[in-house]
């Protein structure tokens, strides 16, 4: 069981990331880049990954990375959910990197993760299908050997920032058990197509395949261990995020509280309004304990993770949820319209809340590890 | 009150419909409406000659009934004049002049002039009687300037509810006027305002030096809250939601429906926390209806008390957790928004069940602001049903000019 | 589907059982039967009897009773709860006399009702078991015949007023399936010991029997539909009596928030308190119309019973918790002491929402109901 | 700060027991913990001389551990002297004499002299400083007549940390003192106040003509309120809970081990709903612990800031809704209660579980109302926090004696 113990450095990366964020990504921009057809500003991706080092933060240095591990990169998504950063770094930092560093063979790392460091290369992680649900065993694309690779047919969906991508990472069921495979960006066969999300700033994909050509990646195997554990790596990332998103709702809440003035006097001297905002503190708070216990697992390598990255997305999802409702109702009206933000993080917060399941499920899996 | 029972009251109706019938091809809305108006059968608790026949308020169920019972085409007061009807007839009733009552009454009815209302502005939300836009004498005339918002309808409408500002040195509820404004006077500009939805819904309306005749104020002047007052309750009735006659109907069905669509529970263990929470919503919204349908037959005067409050406040919360629970029984289906976000008008086409729930989702969230916020709901509970005592005024027994405010 | 319409004659007679309990059943009363032995008082329940009627309210005028539903019968119920009445109304006059009404033949009604009716003789109602729930499916007591009669060894609990009733009505396994059989209450092998109970003004016994006589009331058949009902009604009459309760709670509550000044102002004019409270009239009044729905369905003798009782017991057990649990954090301190009356509320909402199955187990019945 | 560091403390904690050992048949508690006190290992980050080394607070840890360590006789701060060692120590290190320091520290962490705490009134319970028991000067003393409630411990008590009224003339915060109180002084009588449990673990004390010398006053005269806010934060710290460094620990265990002894989940749905429920519920209570561990580290400074009332806020709630689902979990066996409605002192003795339980659930309900209700917590976090602005008040800026109170 690992301790959550931030070090100066920690504090440091957050201040850089902070900073940055507050310059290149400020509301206007995340409002250009969630209505343009790519979905992310390339200049400022390509600062991301070469001046601030961030896509390769959890990449080790051999591979072109910086070398750290979750923590930091929990850090980078933490401010990142605040600032509703629209980028694919979700999907190639977090997703895309782990798949291939615990499931990769060193040739894999190798060709892979450089690329991937340098922002270079956009790799997603293909997992979920139409019809299925968020549970590896839903997964019933299957891949068919054929001279010397494999090919797929069949369709993946909720692909968080799959269309566009240069490289696909598919789940699907191989002779061998499920197995994960690469597929090329422009594989002959394959066909992406953006959803209209509810959450503007995540772009997420679905993604057809006939006769598409695949590699699997590193050997073959059963990759369900390695899938679980990408999946709790992903969550234990989403929820920073959530953490993120859920602090910045609070802070413009707060704000806007002090300001408002109504009955001659700041809507913040109410106690509706007070006490809710100390609700939120509260929620906001133990969402931050659950993210950040989540990452230092994951970083620590014990098996606990499972636990915590359940127990991390159930109450992160929930506590985003209601930060991000509670601050649309001190808005009031103002919190209703398109131009106010409000709206951006409740949207974020209800889709994170769904994506990799809600927190009932995740109550479900914790309980397993459990034992209730 | 005159002593006409239910079996004369569904005579009427039917001799009314064999004179005019809402399903004859040549006959609109506006014809069979005025005739149902001319009738008496608009709004029997009204009085003779204004729509009425001077019965008790539920008297109108006998007409209503017999109008579903003999016609294909019912008109619903909420697409006719949703706001006219809801709270311009009644405030009109209660203040408006003689002259007045015959002349707006009618056309709000038959929906040939829909009605807005403008309360709300920037600064003042929750609290209304704190807005700012401002009226001057001038000769027989007021000239006003301001901004309201929220104003649903505005951009189809004939006229508006305007409540205003005559004397900034009165203290804050004492200085409003209350106007019936035309909104096609010039100064009067009608801009789109977007929601979450992406829809514009509502507007806001800029009053640049607008001229309004003072034979247009209802009530007297000075008198604009408490006028104001007789419209709020109105909308917080029509706002309660719940009013389904029967159970299981509105909004849970949508729940139950996608619930029982998508396999209901297979019997694992997240299905059944799911379950359990679809019964508890299933009961919070049975239990909205019929504390409605309480509430409604023990009003006895035909003027909304505070009680409706407490219905307004079920419904907002309620409203919000059934959709949130639609978005968790749609799983990864939650993620995508069929709708789009387009800036635009509200298209009025019917969505299908899929888009209707997550465009609901979304709407929602205002259920709990319009109209009176949960907050303020809770006040009126709090101070007008259990007499509890008002929190401490700093806006009151002060000139509203020297009244803290936003910049 | 009933509709909830009350008359002046259900106006009258709550107006007149209120002022009856209000001088007859006030706190001090109260507090000297719940510490008695006999748990009530013998007076006042003749009073309650013979004066007002009301323990043969539901019983047919042949039977001795006043003829009148169960509406009425609810309407005592919710001011018995709004006053915390000791006495084993719920027991006789609800359980017992609707298992005799529904379930007896002839005989056994012109036997029973009158005595009941006229509150001379006490009858109880056995239903659950040691290590059972609360479903009719783990009575396990097995009647065996023997010469002319049954006879019962084993145990029953819960059993509400069961020690030092006249009349034992026990639900038991026979040869034609769950049967419902009279004990005297001075049979031989009888043995009744009070149970300590966290509701002191609720008496519960658990009794045993070893080789006890015992007779089937009414016809041998199976006894499920009208066990059921029984519950159902009880459920429904158990619902009435927590809308009181509630309703009793908020009315202490917000009292005393109208007198007790802190800070220099009444609490009741902080959002905190008059939200808690504007809250609890909310959930108050949904729990009356619960209480109601389920009482005009019993009276109506329609089979939407099932739906109206468990929708009723699952939220008034929540709304009467809540309520009781407010009204104790408004009071602060005193709330918490034994001198106030608040934890007599509390403790007979957690008891009441624990009979018969709680909130979870209601909706669990309400959701088969409907089909979820 | 000196520089003493983990090493050191380790062997000076090894060198004290083998000085004195407390599992020694001859050393009681006084004698170990005065050894440990003289050596400075009480408190390390108190000054030297008076219990500690001038060390920082969590350097404490290292002494704890090597005693647990070595030792099977382990003595709680809780048991020995919970309020005199949570809040009285701090205080006097605060604000007393240094004769009072020399005097009062040592026996409060031997436990030889147990204090309690004499602020709530019945008039004023979470507005402490609107207390209106009243000192009156006399010479070299005080003569302090009035009424204090919730005090735990008075029956056991040496002393009592008593905030009082000398000048009702001034605003309600300026006109507090406090003293610590002799409860052996002539006029104070202690009686048992019995709770929901019937158990009185806490006391009405009354004051009559009680005569207090000034040298026992801490802090200044009216600068009572102050000296108070030093007790109250230690107090919300010492509330906090969750402070169990063993994931898992805890009230959760009783519902977990509860649940899992009768069977855990059947597969039933109630099961299933009652599953999701205790994993939410041992989700929040590790949560509770985390954050209270986070607020600890990121702690700086000795003295405990508004972040301690997270702690308490969750803490209260949640404690309330484990012992609810226990009572649920427990179905039928919730409606008896075994330890019983004696109205009693608490006996002390160990109950079984399923008394811890049903007496837990009981106790719990207090902890929203103890120590700062969870309203005033709340109040805290959004002022003092947040940085809301406060509430109207209007018992700030005049006279207390002209502040409206309970009659």
């Amino acid at each position: 069981m690992a301790d959550i113990q931030f070090t100066e450095e920690h504090e440091q990366l957050r201040a850089v990331v902070r900073k940055f964020l507050e310059d290149r990504s400020p509301e206007a921009a995340v409002r250009a880049q969630m209505v343009s057809e790519r979905g992310y500003d390339p200049e400022v991706w390509k600062q991301l990954a070469q001046e601030l080092g961030l896509v390769g933060l959890a990449i080790p240095e051999q591979y072109g990375g910086a070398g750290y591990g979750f923590v930091e990169l929990a850090v980078a998504l933490e401010e990142m959910g605040r600032a509703l950063l629209c980028a694919p770094f979700f999907s190639s930092a977090l997703l895309a990197t782990h798949a291939i560093l615990l499931g990769g063979d060193d040739a894999a790392r190798e060709e892979l993760l450089p690329a991937i460091a340098a922002g270079e290369s956009l790799a997603a992680v293909a997992l979920f299908e139409p019809g299925g649900d968020w549970d590896l065993d839903s997964i019933a694309l299957e891949a068919r050997s054929s001279d010397g690779g494999s090919r797929l047919s069949g369709r993946k969906t909720y692909v968080i920032d799959g269309h566009g991508a240069d490289v696909l990472l598919v789940a699907a069921r191989t002779e061998s058990g499920l197995g994960l495979l690469r597929v090329a960006g422009d594989a002959p066969g394959l066909k992406s197509e953006p959803l209209p999300t509810l959450d503007l700033t995540r772009k997420l994909a679905l993604l057809e395949f006939e006769d598409t050509p695949a590699v699997p990646l590193g050997d073959a195997g059963d990759a369900t261990p390695l899938l679980r554990r990408v999946l709790d790596l992903a969550a234990a990332g989403l929820a920073a995020e959530q953490a993120g998103g859920a602090q910045r709702c609070l802070e413009m809440a707060s704000e806007y509280a002090k300001e408002r003035v109504q009955f001659g006097r700041p809507i913040g001297s109410f106690q509706a309004i007070k006490h809710r905002c100390a609700d939120m503190l509260m929620q906001v708070e133990a969402a931050k304990s659950a993210a950040y216990s989540a990452a230092f697992s994951a970083a620590s390598g014990e098996d606990d993770l499972r636990a915590t990255a359940a127990m991390a997305q159930a109450y992160a999802s929930d506590a985003y949820f209601r930060a991000a409702a509670d601050c649309i109702q001190i808005h009031g009206g103002v919190g209703f319209t398109w131009e106010h933000p409000a709206h951006l993080y409740f949207k974020r917060a209800k889709s994170s809340a769904l994506l990799f399941g809600d927190a009932a499920y995740h109550r479900d899996r914790l309980a397993t590890e459990l034992g209730l | 009150m005159t002593s006409i029972g239910e079996t004369e009251l569904r005579e009427r109706t039917r001799a009314l419909l064999e004179q005019v019938h809402p399903d004859d091809p040549d006959v609109d809305c506006a014809a069979f409406r005025g005739a149902q108006f001319d009738h008496g059968l608009a709004w029997v608790h009204f009085p003779e000659g204004l729509g009425g026949l001077d019965l008790t308020r539920k008297a109108q169920v006998f007409v209503d009934d017999e109008l579903r019972q003999h016609c294909k085409t019912v008109y619903n007061d909420l697409s006719v004049n949703a706001i006219g009807i809801g709270m311009g007839a009644p405030t009109v009733l209660a203040y408006g002049s003689e002259e007045m009552k015959r002349r707006y009454l009618r056309p709000i009815f038959t929906g040939e002039e829909i009605w807005c209302q403008l309360f709300s502005e920037p600064g003042a939300g929750s609290d209304v009687a704190g807005l700012s836009s401002r009226a001057v004498r001038d000769g027989d005339d007021w000239i006003v300037n301001g901004q309201k918002v929220w104003t649903s309808l505005a951009h189809y409408s004939a006229y508006g509810m305007l409540v205003t500002r005559t004397d900034p040195e009165a203290a804050k509820h004492d200085g409003l006027s209350y106007f019936v404004l035309d909104m096609k006077l010039p100064g009067v500009e009608v801009k789109p305002l977007h929601q979450i939805t992406g829809e514009a819904e509502f507007n806001e309306v800029f009053l640049n030096d607008v001229r309004i005749p003072n034979s247009m104020m209802l009530g007297k002047e000075g008198q604009g809250w408490k006028v104001s007052i007789t419209t709020l309750m109105n909308e917080r009735v029509a706002l309660g939601g719940g009013t389904e006659s029967r159970r299981g109907a509105g909004p849970i069905q949508l729940l139950v429906d996608l619930w029982q669509e998508r396999g209901g529970s297979d019997g694992s263990a997240a299905d059944a926390v799911m379950r359990d929470r679809i019964a508890g919503l299933w009961i919070e919204y049975e239990l909205l209806r019929l504390t409605n349908q309480r509430a409604r037959s023990s009003m006895r005067s035909g003027v909304p008390g505070p009680e409706g409050s407490v219905g307004k406040l079920m419904s907002a919360e309620l409203n919000k957790k059934l959709y949130e629970a639609c978005l968790d029984v749609l799983e990864g289906e939650g993620l995508t928004y069929e709708p789009g976000f387009d800036l635009r008008r509200p298209s009025g086409k019917r969505l299908d069940r899929l888009s209707l729930i997550k465009h609901g989702f979304l709407r929602s969230r205002a259920n709990s602001i319009e109209g009176g916020t949960s907050e303020i709901m809770r006040n009126i509970l709090g101070e007008r049903v259990l007499g509890l005592p008002q929190d401490v005024r700093v806006d009151k027994d002060r000139p509203w000019s020297e009244v803290p405010r936003n910049g």
